[in-house]
Parts: C-alpha cells; structure tokens; sequence
C-alpha cells in the first residue's frame, strides 16, 4: 500500500490485516442477510407468477420499461464511479475519490428522482390499489392488484436500501475531507463501496423480476 | 495440571489487594449501559433474558391453571388465547433464541478463542438496545392490548379476522431480528478472524462451534422471517393482498416464509445447548471427548439440514404429495448428527473420571430429555404418523421436550458450571443438586403425560377439553408446580452466592480450555497478553486429579 | 365417552390400525436404540465415578468405524418406518373413485356437512360404515383442519382452496370431531360428533332429514341462475366449452400443460376464469369472485360433477 | 502502486461498465422486442451473467479472502434452498391427484 493508506488499529484486534479481513468479511456477512430479505420477496413474486400467469403479466405490460432500464443503467454508471473511488481511495488520492464519491450519490439521488416520476406515472394511470380513495384502474382479475403491490414493496424497500447507501457515501466522502483520513481509515471506502455495489446488484434482479419476465 | 502449567502459563493472579476484574472496571450504571466489554453484554443480556423468562413463565402457569377444569371456567376464552400467543412470543423470540448465545456465547465466545473482545464490540452493544427495546415494547402490546393468533401469525387469522394487537406485535418481532442478525454476523466474524494464534478450526472448543453454527442459522433464516413479518403487517395494514386467497393470494405461502425461519431457529435453540453439553461431559468425564471431528461436523450438518425440513410442520395444509415426501425424507436425515452427538457423549463417560457435581446431574438430565424429545420428532416427521399427531399435545410435549428439556436445562447447566467464572463465586452444591433433581421430575411430570394426551387427540390450544382428559391434564399441570418451584430454587440461591458465596478460585472444576487460564472473575481484556495455542482441545490426562 | 381414564384412543378405521402399529413398532425399534445408551451411562456414571478404583486405561478418543455404524444403522432402521408411514401418506390422498362425497364447509366456530342428496348438519357428521367416504373441504374465512382421533386423520380446510380427506370406517359408534387448526376465539368449541352408521341405519337417517332436492339438484337451478348456462349450454351463440361429461376428464390448457377437471380446478375456473387458460378458446368469461356464496358454489360444482359423469 | 495512472485504474471498472451495459441492452431488447413464449432462459441467463459479473469484478470477490468467497456463494445456495423446497410444492401442486 502506498504511504499515506492504512488502518488505524481498533483495541481488539492484533494486527492491521485482521481488522481488514474483519470489516470485509462482517459487511459480506451483513450482505448476505440483506440478500435473503430480498429474495424472500422475489420468491413471493414467482409464486405469484406460478399462480396467476395471466393476470401477472397483463399488469406487468403496465410497468413503464424504459424508466426500469433507464434506471438501470444509472446504477451500473454509479457503481463505475464508486469502483473508480476505491481505486482512487487505495492510490491515497483523496480530492478526486471524493468526485468520485459524490458523482455516485449524485448518480443515486437521479435513480430516486425517475423512481418518483415512475410511481406519478402510475399514479396517474390508477395503479395505485392500496389508495382506497382512488379507484384502481387495471380491471380484471383481483391478482393483477397483488403484482401492482408487490412492485411497490420490493421497489420501495430497494429504495429504502438505496437512500441509505446515499446516506452512507456522503458520510464517508464529509469525513474523507478530515486530513490523513485514507491513512487512518482505508478499508471503510471499500466497504462503503461493498454495499453500494450490493444495491447495485440488487436492482439488477428486480428488474428482470419485474419488468422483463413477466412480459 | 502440571502439563498444561507447562504449555501456556497462566496469568498470575493478583493476590495484593482486589485484582482488576471486568466488574469492578468501573461501578456506575453508566459504566454499565455504555459498555462495550463482551462479558458485560453477556451479563446484562442474562438479566433481561431472566426477566423475560419469568414473564412466559408465569403465562405458562396460567394455561396450565386454566387446564385443570376442563369446561374452561378459569379463564375466558378470549384471555386464554392471548396467553399462550404471550407465552409463545415471549418464550421464542425473547428467552430461547437469546438465551444460550447472548448471555454465554457472549461471554464465553471470545475468551475461548483466546481474543479481547469480539470483532464489532459496539455493534454488540447496539443489539442489546435494539433487543431490550423491542422486547420492552412486545411487552407492552402483549400486556396492554393482546394478541390472539398464536406465535405463529397464520394468515388470514393474524390479517383479517383477529381483533386483538396484531400490528404492533408483528413489528416487535421484525426489531427483535436485527438484533439476532447484529449478533450473529458478530460471532460469525469473531469466529474467523479473531481466534488466537495457533487457535486453527479443530483445536476450538465444541462450544464454539456450535455457536458458529448456530450463527449461520440466524443469519441466513431471520431475514426470511422479517420479510414475512414485513408482508404481513403491510396485508393487515393496506391490504395489499399477498396472503388473502380473496384478492388472489395464498395463505400457505406464508406458512412456507414463516417455517422458513421457524424451523431452522428451533435449532438455534437446541444447538448452543448441545455446545455446552460438549463442555459438561468432558469437563465432569475429566475425559478427553470421543470423536471431536464428528461431533463438530455435526454441528454444521445440523445447521444445513435444518434447512431442508421446514416443510414437516405443513403436511396437512394442501402442500403437494411429492413436497411432503420429499420434505418428511429430509427431516428423518437431520435425526443423524443429533444421534451421533448423543452416541458421542455416552461414549466420552465410558472410563472417565465421572464427577456428578450439579452441571453433570443437568447434562445427564439433558441428555435424557433430548433424546424423548428428538425420537417423538420422529414420529412428527412421519407422514401417516404426523396424520394422527399433527396439531395435539403431542406436538405441545415434543417440542418442549426438545426447547425447555433441552434449551433450559443447558442453559442452567451451563449457568452453574460458568457461575464461578462470571462472577467469581460457588454456587452452594447442595441446593444445585437439589434443584436440578426437582427440574428433571418436575419437567417430565408436565410434559410426558402430554404425549398421551396428544395420542388421544387432544388438540393444542384448546381451552376447553372433553372431560376424560381431565386427569391427565391435573397431572401435567401438577408437574408444572413442581417445575416453577424448581425454577425458583437457583434464582434464589445464585442471587445469594453473589453476596454470600465463597470466592471462586480460576479454575475450579479442573476442567480444560482458555476460559479456565484466567482469574475469576475475568480481567477486562481477558487476556494479560495474546496466549498461544499449542494444544490440543480436552486434552484431560483422563487420571484421578490432585486436590 | 364417559369420564373413565383411558390411555388408548377408539379405533375405527383399518388405516387407524394400520397408524397404531406403526406407531407402536416404531416405539419398540427406537427404545431398542436409546434405552441401552441410558443403561449404558448409569452404568458408567457408577462404574467410573470420581474417587473409585476402576480400569481407566485406554480411553478411545476416536473410532472411525463404530461412528459410522451408529449414524447409518439407526438410519436404515428409520428409514423402513419413513416408507411405512409415507405409504399411508399416500393411501390417505387418493380416494377410490366410488366414495361417497361429503361437503365440509369450515367457518369461525363451526363445521357444516352437506350429504349427496342436499341433508345438511352442523358439527354432527352422520356417515355409513364400510363405505369410503371422501369429505371434501373448505373454508369461508380462516385456516380450519378437521381432526378425527378415531380415524387418525386431518387435513387443513383451507380458504380459497379445496382439500379432502377420506376414510373407510369398519366400526359402529360415536367418536369425536375437531377443529384441530387454531382458528380464533372459540377454537376449542368448533367440534362435534361422529356417526358411523351401519348403511341402512345411514339410508333411514338420510330419508328421516327430509326430503330436500339434491345438491345437484339444486346447482342446476342455479346454473341458469347465474347465467352459466347462456354460454355453456349446447347451441348457444357464445362458443363456450360444453360441461357435459368435462368432470375428471382432462383439459388441455393454453400453456400447454394438461390439468384433470376435479372439483378444485372447476372452482378456481369460476373464481378466477383468467387463470388456467383453455387451448383453443378465447378467454371471456367473467370472474364470480365475490358474487357467489361458498355454498352456492358448492352446488354448481356438484351440477357440473352430476353431468360429468353420466 | 502510487504511481498508477488514473487511465490504468479506469480499465476494469469500465471494462465491467461496458460489459454490465451490453448485458442490460440485450435484456431490455428481447423484453421489449419479443414478448412472451420461451425467450425468458435468455433473460434469465443476461440477469445471472450481470449478477455475477458484479460479485466477481465490482464487489472484489476474486480479491477477497477465500472464507469471504465462500460466504458469498454460501448466500446464493441458501437462495437457491429458499427457491427450490417452495417451488418443489407449488410446481407439483396442480398435477397433484386428486
């Protein structure tokens, strides 16, 4: 490592490459529970799938495609960003990490914004069934609600997911401005960076989930 | 002893004035609640996990009061039900799952690797808080409103038809998981990377690796079970439909999410005890055990196969033929590697130095308990058997057997043995012997009349019963009077030694293992510098040691 | 029934006979595996206690073989009762094709059984004995199961689905009947009584309930009613598959799956006529998802069943 | 390793870019261009190439400790469990007799 990264030794550990192997393994670990509480949902999705095909994929013709696709690719562009940070955080060149950092947050908070402006979109098409004040408007059979409202929840919860991550990027980037913060706390970009990238992967399955295989 | 003098001297005990322990390291209520020491974590989870403990206990001594009249004229129904779903979620998610791991694998986790404290201190921390306001708050729902749905939360009971609290008790339950995540991701990282040096996998206390195990499961179930939780609650909330077979839905997928988790955190429960049963044969066999390798493999397959069974719980609510073969197949392999832990034990006290101090009297009774309960699950898993039995007292006894038989029984009996260590006292024997004997009577004057219930076709939860049931359920609730006094035996005499006991030497039980190289109670970084590993685990001389 | 101890449950089904000995065979195997290891332990604990002279030499920490033969042998010996257990298992889901069918309708607190020929009885079920019956299930509101000791069955009434069970009694008398699924307030209250009647004690219960038109009787009054039979009947304009003889016949599906009419399947197609689409026919017919009562379904379906098989 | 370029630690993020782009592209295009019949195995194998491009490349994991490693498959064969014991039911249950 050049000068200039390092770790700074918390008190239970021995050495600099334990506490390391320690935070990576501990965020993997964390991620695998994250990996489980979505697939839960995407298992509920293919068993709606399994049960009601028709009603299924008459509702997922009503998903807006090219804002999933789009929204995809903002993603893929952000996690480019955050890798490109990591680099950046390992050669200790804290100004242009820092660009990095805030262009995938920036890259983030647009995947929220077309996220909005999809759920007005389908708003304004009454496919809203959990609003008891606004008549739902893809008729037929009662399953298509269900689809409807499970694309809410599990994009909701990536959202949720999402804002976090945001949250957390903008931290590391503010505390990264302290001097001699690469010297100190090395490893916390790359795990910042682990769990951007698991966002990341996440939507790639949704989108699939949701918006292709059911056409 | 004099070998293992040899091999890695002990710290020097401080005799000059009171040494440093982890309980004198500052006495304010501050210096307890922000602490981040692991063995303080431990002691504060035994607190609340105690607290807990007696709140489904005494719901559990209310069903069973209201059991000894068959017309169900103690109780109404309608309080009858919200007591045992109290019963259910105060004894699963908040005495059971943290029992054993997060009072002694916490306390005992790192010292036996031979580490300061474990990876994410502070995290451990966080988990108590989240755990003590979740319980608190499922407390107060439990209490003050109720809930009626059994701890099980079947839709569409839980989401359309019941009246009582069900929202805020579905969220307690989602909270109380990050809790169980927080620590296991923990022990499963303290586990790796933490260890002592030449501490490699196969020189780990069984202990240990059953808590690694049982760290996997939590780990890799709860999230299953939050998402569940998450989905019923917005059902029950905006109606969104997933379980409701009304808008399309199907009720038995959320019986799949739930046994999902539920399943496999049963041996949450059950694996620590077999841990610490490692830890007591050994130590009162003065033996080294018989097929480590074995046992610790076992550990793991449990952990997977666990798994694989979930669907036993569901062979009569319309899941397919082939599901249900497939799954009552599976669960009859998980039978294996509990077998072999039990064949495994019987074999480490053949030609030991048997002590029947009060930990090996609980092991002993441990062993016994297990074993009714893991056959009777046989019977649960096999398919025109389970036709008969699903859903009865049959059931209610089997996994009592296994979840109070074999969960609380280790859990005291670890207790005694690890009393000295945690607070560097000796319980009185006497009384420890006394109560373990009352438990195993107690316990199983409760809970074997239940099987014959349960073969009669009483069905669970039931509030009222015909009447030629009615002996056997005196009975039973009868032995749970012996069992609740056998309960308050060692809260009173613990409670007594911290004050009254005599001061507990390092290693009293002249038992192997990290734990029993430093002083008792612990320093508060355990260990004075970083010991050295060079031995084998139980390495017991298996001879007559020295008074 | 009365309050005298028992430690044995009625037994009034073959197949109940058949659970009882498995039950007690596998009890004996699995003593035979357990009971040495207590004896084998007291023994130890006696023989090896702490300051009494024994033979201590030669501990065995480890032994390959003997480890492997306590996991597998018990294993095997399971496994006999696994294939025993699960050929009940079997039996129990598929019914002769003759038996006498029974509707079962579960609701928050009770249970409602509906004979062939229209008699209906709350919590009581009266049914001949050496004569399969196949009671099939449903539920209005919550997960009930219907439990009988004395048969040693149950199974889940689920709602929105259809389950069964069957039995064969060989024995006369009255035994008990639960709901065995916790299902809310008065769980413990929703159980009733079992008849097993010699048949012509059965034909004399029958006829003294009144002579009600048959369920099938009534489902096609009902067909006509609901405006079935303007699309499905022979020569009406709307090109609509013919129900006639379509009971327990197969129906080829769009998606090219082949699914066997059976009383589930034509309940689903009227509830969620999207689902399971035919091959060759353009889906039109609307969904009675809410528009229909559970019994009036019930009907319907045992009219369609009635033309189904003539 | 300070003295690397910016354009050398560009490469493999944006080899991963492009890569991860031309996999979205070819999903998007079959999704949009042919819908329904058996197109969905392509799909499916797009989403399964992009998943594991990102765990193998993005998230590190050829750089990770080998433990790291396990645990990241250990996940997606507890998926695949959760996937395959729910699904043995739910296919099965249709042809199930009656």
């Amino acid at each position: 490592m050049p000068d200039g990264v390092g770790i700074e030794l918390a008190e239970q550990f021995s050495s600099a490459r334990q506490q390391k192997e320690t935070g990576e393994l501990g965020m993997w670990v964390f991620l695998l529970t994250e990996l489980m509480l979505f697939s839960t949902l995407f298992v509920s999705a293919l068993i709606l799938r399994m049960l009601h095909p028709g009603a299924v994929t008459a509702a997922a013709l009503h998903l807006k495609m090219w804002i999933g696709g789009l929204n995809t690719a903002v993603l893929i562009t952000s996690s480019f960003f955050m890798s490109l940070a990591i680099e950046l955080s390992r050669a200790g060149r804290t100004s242009p990490m820092r660009l990095c950092m805030v262009v995938t947050a920036g890259l983030g908070v647009l995947f929220l914004c077309l996220k909005g402006y999809e759920y007005y979109r389908d708003y304004a098409e009454h496919m809203t069934p959990f609003f008891a004040w606004r008549p739902y408007g893809l008729l037929g059979d009662p399953a298509s609600r269900l689809f409807v409202d499970l694309y809410y929840v599990i994009t909701s919860l990536h959202a949720v997911h999402l804002t976090i991550g945001i949250g957390l990027v903008m931290t590391m980037q503010h505390l990264a401005r302290a001097p001699g913060f690469l010297s100190r706390h090395a490893n916390r970009i790359a795990i910042t960076g682990l769990y951007w990238h698991f966002i990341d992967l996440i939507w790639i399955i949704v989108y699939p989930t949701l918006y292709v295989l059911n056409r | 002893m004099s070998e293992l003098v040899l091999r890695d001297a002990p710290p020097p005990v401080a005799t000059i004035g009171r040494p440093e322990t982890y309980l004198n390291d500052g006495q304010t209520i501050r210096s307890w609640l922000f602490t981040t020491d692991h063995k303080r974590i431990g002691v504060l989870y035994l607190i609340s996990i105690t607290f807990f403990f007696i709140i489904g206990a005494i719901a559990a001594g209310l069903i069973r009061l209201a059991l000894v009249v068959p017309d169900g004229s103690i109780l109404t129904n309608d309080i009858y039900n919200k007591l045992f779903t109290l019963h259910g979620v105060i004894m699963v998610w908040f005495f059971l799952v943290p029992s054993i791991p997060n009072v002694l694998g916490n306390f005992l986790l790192p010292i036996m690797i031979g580490a300061k404290d474990v990876a994410f201190p502070r995290l451990n921390l966080l988990s108590w808080y989240i755990f003590m306001g979740a319980a608190v708050f499922e407390l107060f729902v439990l209490i003050a409103g109720g809930v009626d749905t059994g701890w099980t939360f079947y839709t569409p009971l839980s989401t359309i038809y019941s009246n009582s609290w069900v929202i805020p008790a579905v969220l307690g339950v989602i909270v109380v998981g990050f809790s169980s995540i927080l620590t296991g991701v923990n022990f499963i990282t303290t586990v790796h990377t933490m260890r002592a040096p030449g501490m490699t996998w196969f020189r780990m206390p069984l202990f240990v690796w059953s808590m690694y195990a049982t760290s996997l499961i939590l780990v890799l179930a709860t999230p299953v079970l939050t998402m569940a939780m998450v989905l019923l609650f917005y059902e029950r909330a905006f109606g969104i439909g997933v379980f409701d077979p009304g808008a399309g839905g199907d009720p038995v997928m959320f019986q799949h999410l739930f046994w999902f988790y539920s399943h496999p955190v049963v041996y949450v429960m059950v694996l620590p005890g077999m841990g610490v049963m490692s830890e007591l044969v050994t130590a009162f066999a003065y033996k080294r055990v018989f097929g480590y390798t074995f046992i610790a493999y076992s550990s793991m397959a449990i952990a997977a196969i666990g798994f694989f069974v979930w669907g036993h719980h569901m062979f009569f609510n319309g899941i397919s033929e082939y599901s249900g073969m497939s799954f009552s197949l599976l669960s009859f392999a998980v039978a294996v590697p509990s077998a072999i832990k039990v064949y495994n034990w019987a074999a480490t006290i053949h030609k030991g130095e048997i002590r029947l101090a009060t930990p090996m009297l609980y092991a002993m009774g441990w062993i016994a308990l297990f074993v009714v309960g893991g056959i009777t699950g046989l019977f649960l898993a096999s398919l025109g058997i389970d036709a008969h039995v699903h859903d009865t007292y049959f059931v209610v006894a089997h996994f009592h057997y296994i979840m109070v038989g074999a969960t609380v029984l280790a859990f005291l009996g670890g207790i005694h043995y690890w009393w000295p260590k945690i607070t560097g006292k000796m319980y009185p024997e006497f009384w420890g012997r006394v109560s373990a004997l009352f438990m195993f009577v107690g316990f199983n004057m409760t809970f074997a009349p239940q099987f014959v219930l349960g073969y009669l076709g009483m069905p669970r939860r039931y509030h009222t019963y015909p009447p030629q049931f009615q002996f056997l359920n005196i009975l039973s609730s009868a032995g749970a009077t012996v069992l609740a006094a056998a309960y308050l035996f060692p809260l009173a005499y613990l409670l007594w030694s911290i004050r009254y006991g005599r001061d507990a030497p390092p290693n009293p039980w002249d038992a192997r293992g990290l734990e029993w190289t430093i002083p008792s109670p612990p320093p508060p970084h355990n260990f004075e510098e970083v010991p050295v590993v060079d031995f084998e685990p139980y390495d017991y001389p298996n001879r007559i040691p020295e008074a | 029934m009365k309050g005298a101890l028992v430690f044995w449950p009625p037994t009034a089904s073959a197949r109940a006979a058949e659970v009882d000995h498995v039950v007690i065979a596998f009890t004996v195997v699995l003593l035979c595996l357990t009971v040495p290891i207590f004896l084998f332990m007291t023994y130890c604990a006696w023989k090896y206690r702490a300051g009494r002279a024994a033979d201590r030499s030669h501990p065995q920490a480890r032994n390959l073989k003997i480890e492997l033969s306590w996991m597998l042998i018990p294993f095997g010996l399971a496994l006999i009762f696994f294939v025993w257990a699960a050929r009940i298992y079997d039996d129990e889901l598929h019914p002769p094709p003759n038996a006498l069918q029974i509707d079962a309708i579960g609701r928050q607190w009770m249970w409602k059984f509906q004979h062939p020929g229209g008699q209906a009885e709350i919590n009581d079920l009266h049914v001949p004995m050496n004569e399969p019956v196949r009671i099939n299930l449903i539920s209005q509101d919550v997960v009930h199961a219907l439990y009988i000791p004395a048969l040693r069955i149950q199974m889940d009434a689920i709602p929105g689905r259809a389950t069964f069970l069957w039995f064969d009694a060989d024995r006369a008398g009255k035994y008990r009947l639960y709901c065995s699924e916790f299902c809310g307030t008065d769980h413990s209250r929703m159980a009733g009584t079992l008849y097993v009647m010699e048949p012509k004690d059965y034909e004399a219960w029958l006829a003294a309930q009144g002579s009600v038109a048959g369920l099938a009787e009534q489902g096609r009054e009902l067909f006509s009613r609901f405006g079935c039979s303007g699309c499905h009947e022979r020569g009406s304009t709307v090109r609509a598959p013919s129900l006639a003889g379509l009971y327990g016949s197969p129906v080829p599906l769009e998606d090219g799956r082949i699914v066997t009419a059976d009383v589930s399947y034509i309940m689903d197609k009227i509830l969620y006529p999207d689902q399971n689409k035919i091959a060759g026919y353009k889906q039109k017919m609307p969904s009675f998802d809410g528009k229909i009562s559970d019994s009036d379904l019930l009907r319907i379906v045992a009219f369609i069943r009635s033309i189904g098989t003539t | 390793m300070s003295g690397r370029s910016v354009l050398s630690m560009l490469l493999k993020p944006a080899l991963v870019w492009i890569a991860l782009m031309a996999l979205l592209g070819a999903i998007s295009a079959i999704g949009a261009l042919v819908p329904r019949g058996h197109w969905w195995v392509a799909e499916l194998a797009c989403a399964g190439a992009m998943v594991a491009i990102v765990v193998l490349f993005s998230m590190e994991m050829w750089r990770h400790a080998p433990i790291v490693r396990l645990f990241s498959v250990l996940g997606f064969f507890w998926v695949a469990i959760l996937f395959g014991l729910t699904m043995v039911d739910y296919a099965t249950r249709s042809i199930a007799p009656q």
